[in-house]
């Protein structure tokens, strides 16, 4: 129980990121309403992002730019110093697929909307149907 | 379904937190992720790029290549609501709403009428449309300074945290504030839809161009180096202004884009008054 | 044994398809009969001047594409093969000529269609016949399925849909079901499709899987239709005439009769099959269609479907001489392929002359008409003669060889199996010719002013009556392309 | 210029997809000529590329002048190399064989549509180009987004909410492989796949990494329809517009099958995914559910296009199991099914592009007597139906072939009863079209005077495509020895027998 807790407490980054992940994934299983999937789906998404920030950091590392700019040429940068930029860099890339993605979800969720006047995924299924 | 879901939610988490046991520390400096890729991008930055933000390095050189597919998301994002919420051709409504500025009166125009030529009027869709001088006054003056900032962010990225996509979303966020404050009829007559549909092309051409412009100089694809002849300074240097130039492509896709998506959906395509 | 090299095999199988863009463009029918008969000659012609080669001992190969080590696009001219195209394309000539006069005389529909698909089955036949490997043949077997599809349900009536979705059913079904994954079983036993003189399959697999193999060849190929996979055969009559002539008395029914020999003779050889003791499997199978086949024709009044009946019990003939495994029974079983195409197809043409003449079907409804047709009736009588196996005709001789096969054999009960089924030949034929000519004048049928089919019909079924009989005096080359095979495979 | 081939085959189409963007603004009519020239383009250097690698082996590419692993690189070997040639070649095609049904379906929004198109064969392109595990996200992420909006521009009622659907789960699959990415990342600490699997050999027994390849193949699952995630797949391509099922339904789910196997061979290799990791059985049980499940579904449709979907979610059972079988002659049967089954599917759903054009619809009731009506179109799908069954000479018969072989060596009769099965089905189902097409409506009586309706054919335009893929059909089968043993063969490591 001991180790337990301890595996906990120190990896307690992870336990959070798979937590707000799960409930991003289940809003968008369980979820009736179209809207509230696209929630669910953004949540699972910045889930994932702040997963792969917390890859990044270095304990005694400080953010990933050289203070002295130009002319450090002689000063001698050790990688121990900055935390890891990589996952910085693809995380901005993955904020920005999600934002497109739900720039278009939206977009599909306004021509459901205008036309079946409903976001609800059960009347509109039962309106099909009724067709 | 909800049952399903919560037994499927519990199983990936399960799974997921069973593999947490085989990772690293956190923070731990001696890390795979810390110690494999990554010590070049930090140590090598200056000497390779002359880019001291390492995250701009990697974004816009060492990775550049995924940037500008990161790019294209947001064009291809752009695209697709416009694809698929634009309406072009609507029957003109029995009459329309024209609110007096200074007033704050509402005419209604009937089908095939005309309004007096006068700046103070504003077309309106419907009768609630709220009339709020003090968020337009605000927003108008506010917007300058975004902008500006907006500017510094784009330029300053190389040595402080910014580039294109935060500065662009800046800029796009000026104009949409425009839109929500006044409305969208007056933030699209300062920035026209075919204009910014044109820019949002631009952006991302100026950043492939980019790279195709390497190739054409003999180089590898976005290899900046072969700029150098062009830019007139060495090749380090030229990685470096390739790096800005690139960033000002993005900067001025991720703006027209933003504010494409952004009037398509809160107009459902229709370019009326927006929100 | 010598083989050439030579793109004749190819050009048999190809000659009738790259016709058929001109069948499709000719707007006047005349031209589109004209270039049948053309493509139909020029076939004929490939196929008989590979004949002295083929005689002399050598065979003649020809690698069109290779997929795998042994598992080719790949054409191999022997003598069974040669014996079956020279046989089906003959008939194609004849039938051509026949085709004309029934299509004419009924003014069928979408004959454009009908004188592609007829072109098209034809490729497929000979592709059959010359396939040197397994994946060869099944390419073509499956070709010819396609292809007769159309022909089969010409009509489009709702008839002829519930008979095409027997015949997908039964040959496709069987085909992918059975053959195609018994043909990759031996292809990953043996690594090799082709068919060799003594098979591939010795010693490459235990006797229960052998088994198993042999049973889905045989029956995967359920166009030789044999029982209980024969249902196709009766329900894919509905087809035109002609259709049924050619294509369900030689070349598909023949088809699927070939591949089985081709399996037992090429796939599994004699020796495996004599000592994994296999004959009285096949020949079970085969006595019992004989005899069931025999014993329904006996109950059909429809002439077509009695005569489809006939076929189904007749192929058993050809599986039986071959499933002796003795060498005048294997004789006897592949001549027989010749000997009963040549009678059955002249039945057909009867039947088709007579439906083209006076409307009638059914065998009830004839009485009386020799008197009105006496040509087709009489060719009607030999060719029955000839199926039954009664000289002067040509069943008779490969009847004889079954016969010394199943002493050769000691089958006795082989013996009494084929003697049996002649007398119910006799028995479902001979009461249609007798009603035909010698009832008394009062009880026939048909009026004066019924007479003869067109000549087109007339004189394909004269002519391949004649053929039976002369095939009595001068069935040599046959019989030379029988025994070549059988003596290359049993070394005797 | 040919050393840049790889670079090219990505990037021309995507400058031209900017250049097609703006030109819609500017004059509509200009869109298709440069879409077309583009697509030519990349199918040139596509073909070009293969023809280099099959020449000098694996082709290298640094992007950036960067070297691996801390640039983005790309490694070109056969397998990459055929499968841009079929999507290069395959969405060529089928431009030219859509323009019409665009300019009938969107006239106002010609430019936009062509600008998406232009970009999903750019992201299929790249992923499949890629050599980078997070690059291929991010293509992936282009491919898909540019999809949602192709299919959600089809039927007014149902396709949005089939696209949005499509798009939930798309994003779940996709952010399922990025998470395995991130796993492989925080255990090998980078994103290069020849890199990963240089050093994951001394992880095999990892938690992390068993997690990460099982999220990876769960994502490509849910992207590539694998039964049971195949729920989006149905409503998606049947309702989207002929124009992008006939370019979606023959590309996405192909190319997610090629990254799985790309996972399997190059990154995760043989070893581990099939013995390491006890898991392969199921999988390929899994593979003969899909199978049979597809099968029974597609039996029960009413109408053409949703038939067809089924049907793919079927073969990519066929495609999966394949290549989990674990031996040579299945993954040969996977990847060769790769390049048939795109074929196939873009035959049918071109098929499907001409009714709808003529007829205005697909479902059985649209289909009667369109032998008369359409007789060439109808003569192509005979073609393209038979490739699926499996009838020699198409080259459907000849995957099939392979992936029975495997199912034989690898004792899985499961998997061979499944495939036969569903051979069988595809006769069902296919003959039944035939037969509607064919017979319906009857004649009179019994078939005399039978008037055939008027010959009322697709326009060239659209037949011409659709000729060159049935006779691409026969040619690949005739061809098959030639891929297997010049390209399909070195794809497969020695090891594995």
């Amino acid at each position: 129980m001991g180790d337990f807790i301890q595996a906990l407490v120190a990896k307690y980054n992870y336990w959070i990121y798979i937590t707000l992940m799960m409930i991003g994934l289940y809003a968008m299983i369980a979820k009736n309403n179209l809207i509230k999937k696209i929630v669910g789906m953004n949540i699972f998404q910045t889930a994932i992002i702040l997963f792969y920030v917390s890859i990044g950091v270095k304990k005694g590392g400080t953010l990933p730019i050289i203070e002295h700019g130009h002319g450090a040429h002689s000063h001698v940068v050790h990688a121990v110093d900055y935390i890891n930029p990589l996952p910085h860099v693809l995380m901005l890339t993955a904020i920005v697929v999600s934002v497109a993605t739900l720039g278009v979800a939206l977009a599909l969720g306004i021509r459901i909307y205008n036309r079946y006047h409903t976001l609800e995924e059960d009347e509109i299924l039962s309106q099909i149907r009724e067709k | 379904m909800k049952i399903t879901g919560l037994i499927i939610a519990v199983l990936t988490g399960a799974l997921l937190i069973y593999a947490t046991a085989d990772f690293p520390a956190w923070g731990d400096p001696a890390s795979p992720a810390s110690t494999h890729v990554s010590p070049r991008y930090i140590e090598k930055t200056i000497e390779e790029t002359a880019v001291p933000n390492m995250v701009t390095s990697v974004l816009a050189d060492y990775r550049g290549y995924d940037t500008m597919f990161e790019t294209t998301v947001i064009f291809s994002a752009g695209v697709a609501c416009f694809l698929l919420l634009r309406i072009f051709r609507r029957e003109e409504p029995e009459e329309r709403l024209y609110r007096h500025v200074l007033t704050g009166v509402t005419i209604h125009v009937k089908k095939g009428g005309k309004l007096p030529p006068s700046d103070d009027f504003e077309r309106i869709d419907t009768e609630w449309t709220p009339h709020d001088l003090i968020i337009k006054t605000m927003c108008r003056l506010l917007i300058p300074f975004i902008q500006l900032f907006a500017l510094y962010v784009i330029a300053h990225g190389h040595h402080s945290p910014g580039g294109g996509f935060q500065g662009g979303v800046m800029l796009g966020a000026s104009v949409i504030v425009l839109a929500m404050s006044q409305d969208l009829r007056t933030a699209v007559r300062r920035l026209r839809e075919k204009v910014d549909a044109l820019l949002c092309a631009t952006g991302v051409f100026i950043y492939a161009g980019t790279g195709a412009l390497c190739l054409l100089l003999g180089a590898d694809f976005l290899n900046y180096r072969a700029l150098a002849p062009l830019l007139n300074v060495d090749p380090i240097m030229a990685r470096s202004h390739g790096i800005f130039i690139v960033e000002i492509g993005v900067g001025i896709a991720v703006m027209a884009t933003m504010i494409w998506i952004y009037s398509n959906v809160s107009s459902s395509g229709k370019y009326d008054e927006g929100l | 044994m010598e083989t050439i090299t030579s793109i004749k095999p190819l050009l048999a199988v190809l000659v009738s398809l790259l016709v058929t863009p001109i069948l499709v463009s000719s707007r006047a029918s005349n031209v589109r009969e004209g270039w049948t008969f053309v493509a139909a000659t020029a076939k004929f012609l490939i196929v008989l001047s590979m004949l002295p080669t083929i005689l002399k001992g050598t065979e003649i190969v020809y690698t069109v594409v290779e997929f795998l080590p042994g598992a080719a696009i790949k054409f191999r001219v022997d003598a069974l093969g040669m014996l079956f195209a020279i046989v089906s394309s003959s008939l194609w000539i004849v039938t051509s000529a026949y085709s004309i006069g029934y299509m004419r005389g009924l003014k069928e529909h979408s004959q454009t269609r009908y004188f592609c698909f007829f072109a098209f089955a034809l490729s497929s036949t000979i592709g059959v016949a010359f396939s040197a490997n397994l994946l060869t043949l099944y390419l073509f077997y499956e070709m010819l399925s396609l292809a007769t599809y159309p022909l089969v349900t010409h009509h489009q009536d709702l008839e002829a849909r519930s008979s095409g979705r027997k015949y997908l059913l039964y040959i496709m079904g069987t085909s992918i079901g059975l053959a195609l994954p018994a043909m990759l079983i031996c292809y990953n036993l043996a690594g090799t499709l082709e068919f060799s003189k003594q098979g591939f399959l010795a010693g490459t697999a235990s006797k229960p899987l052998l088994g198993l193999l042999l049973f889905m060849l045989i029956f995967g190929f359920a166009k030789a239709a044999i029982m209980p996979l024969h249902a196709w055969l009766p329900a894919a009559m509905v087809a035109p005439t002609p259709v049924s002539a050619l294509l369900h008395a030689v070349a598909v029914v023949k088809v699927g009769v070939f591949s089985v020999v081709r399996v037992l003779t090429g796939v599994f050889g004699t020796n495996l099959l004599l000592s994994l003791d296999f004959s009285p499997f096949i020949i079970f199978v085969a006595s019992v269609t004989i005899l069931v086949g025999s014993f329904i024709a006996l109950t059909q009044d429809n002439l077509k479907r009695l005569l489809a009946f006939s076929t189904i019990a007749q192929l058993s003939y050809i599986v039986l001489g071959v499933g002796l495994l003795s060498p005048k029974g294997m004789i006897g079983g592949i001549v027989h392929i010749a000997m009963h195409a040549f009678g059955k197809i002249t039945l057909f043409f009867c039947a088709g002359a007579i439906f083209v003449a006076t409307g009638k079907k059914n065998i009830s409804e004839m009485i009386g008409i020799g008197r009105r047709m006496p040509v087709t009736m009489a060719a009607f009588f030999i060719a029955a003669l000839s199926i039954t196996g009664v000289p002067p005709c040509g069943g008779f001789l490969s009847k004889w060889y079954l016969v010394l096969g199943s002493l050769e054999a000691h089958q006795i009960a082989i013996l009494v199996v084929l003697l049996f089924s002649s007398l119910l030949n006799a028995c479902y034929f001979m009461p249609i010719v007798y009603k035909a000519f010698f009832c008394r004048p009062e009880e026939a049928m048909f009026k004066n002013t019924v007479q003869e089919a067109p000549l087109f019909c007339v004189v394909p079924l004269v002519v391949t009556a004649l053929i039976s009989i002369i095939l009595l005096f001068y069935p040599q080359p046959f019989f030379r392309l029988a025994s070549m095979m059988v003596h290359s495979i049993t070394g005797t | 210029m040919s050393q840049h081939y790889p670079t090219l085959l990505v990037t021309v189409p995507l400058l031209a997809a900017f250049i097609i963007s703006a030109a819609g603004w500017i004059n509509k009519r200009l869109c298709f000529p440069f879409a077309v020239a583009t697509l030519t383009v990349a199918a040139y250097s596509c073909v070009g590329l293969l023809f280099r690698v099959l020449h000098e082996g694996v082709v290298h590419y640094r992007l950036g002048g960067w070297p691996p692993p801390w640039g983005i690189a790309y490694y070109v070997d056969q397998l990459n190399g055929l499968v841009l040639s079929v999507i290069s070649v395959s969405a060529l095609i089928n431009l030219i064989a859509s323009k019409r049904s665009i300019e009938r379906e969107f006239p106002e929004k010609i430019g936009p549509f062509y600008t998406l198109y232009v970009l999903f064969v750019t992201g299929m392109l790249g992923i499949t180009v890629t050599g980078d595990a997070f690059n291929l996200y991010v293509l992936l992420e282009i491919g898909s987004l540019t999809g949602y909006a192709l299919i959600a521009m089809g039927d007014k009622d149902r396709a949005p909410l089939a696209s949005l659907n499509y798009l939930y789960m798309g994003t779940i699959g996709a952010c399922f492989y990025l998470l395995g990415v991130g796993y492989l990342y925080i255990v090998t600490g980078s994103l290069n796949m020849v890199d990963i699997a240089s050093i994951l050999p001394g992880l095999y027994q990892s938690k992390a990494v068993m997690t990460a390849f099982i999220i990876c193949m769960v994502g490509m699952w849910i992207k590539m329809a694998f039964f049971p995630l195949h729920g989006w797949l149905p409503n998606a391509y049947t309702f989207a517009p002929s124009a992008s099922s006939s370019l979606i339904a023959p590309l996405m789910t192909k190319v997610m099958i090629y990254v799985m196997i790309r996972f399997i061979l190059t990154v995760f290799t043989p070893k581990f995914a099939f013995s390491t990791l006890a898991v392969s059985d199921s999988v390929v049980w899994l593979a003969v559910i899909a199978i049979v499940m597809g099968a029974i579904f597609a039996l029960a449709q009413r109408d053409l296009k949703k038939m067809l979907t089924y049907i793919i979610v079927a073969e990519v059972g066929y495609m999966v199991g394949g290549a989990w079988l674990g031996n040579r002659a299945g993954m040969t049967g996977a990847i060769l099914h790769i390049v048939n089954d795109a074929l196939m599917t873009l035959c049918a759903f071109l098929v499907v592009g001409n009714i709808v054009y003529k007829v205005k619809g697909y479902s059985f009731e649209d289909l009667k007597g369109l032998f008369s009506k359409m007789p060439f179109t109808m003569g192509a799908f005979v073609i393209g139906a038979l490739s699926i069954i499996g009838v020699p000479p198409t080259c459907g018969f000849f995957s099939k072939w392979y992936l029975i072989s495997g199912a034989i060596q690898a004792s899985h009769y499961g998997f061979v009863v499944a495939l036969l099965f569903s051979s069988l089905v595809n006769v069902v189902l296919f003959f039944r079209i035939i037969e509607i097409g064919y017979y319906e409506p009857f004649g009179d009586h019994h078939g005399h005077d039978h008037h055939p309706e008027p010959m009322a054919e697709a326009p060239l335009s659209m037949l011409v495509p659709l000729f060159i893929v049935a006779a691409g059909l026969v040619l690949v089968g005739l061809y098959t020895g030639d891929i297997v043993n010049h390209i399909i063969q070195f794809v497969i490591p020695k090891g594995l027998l």
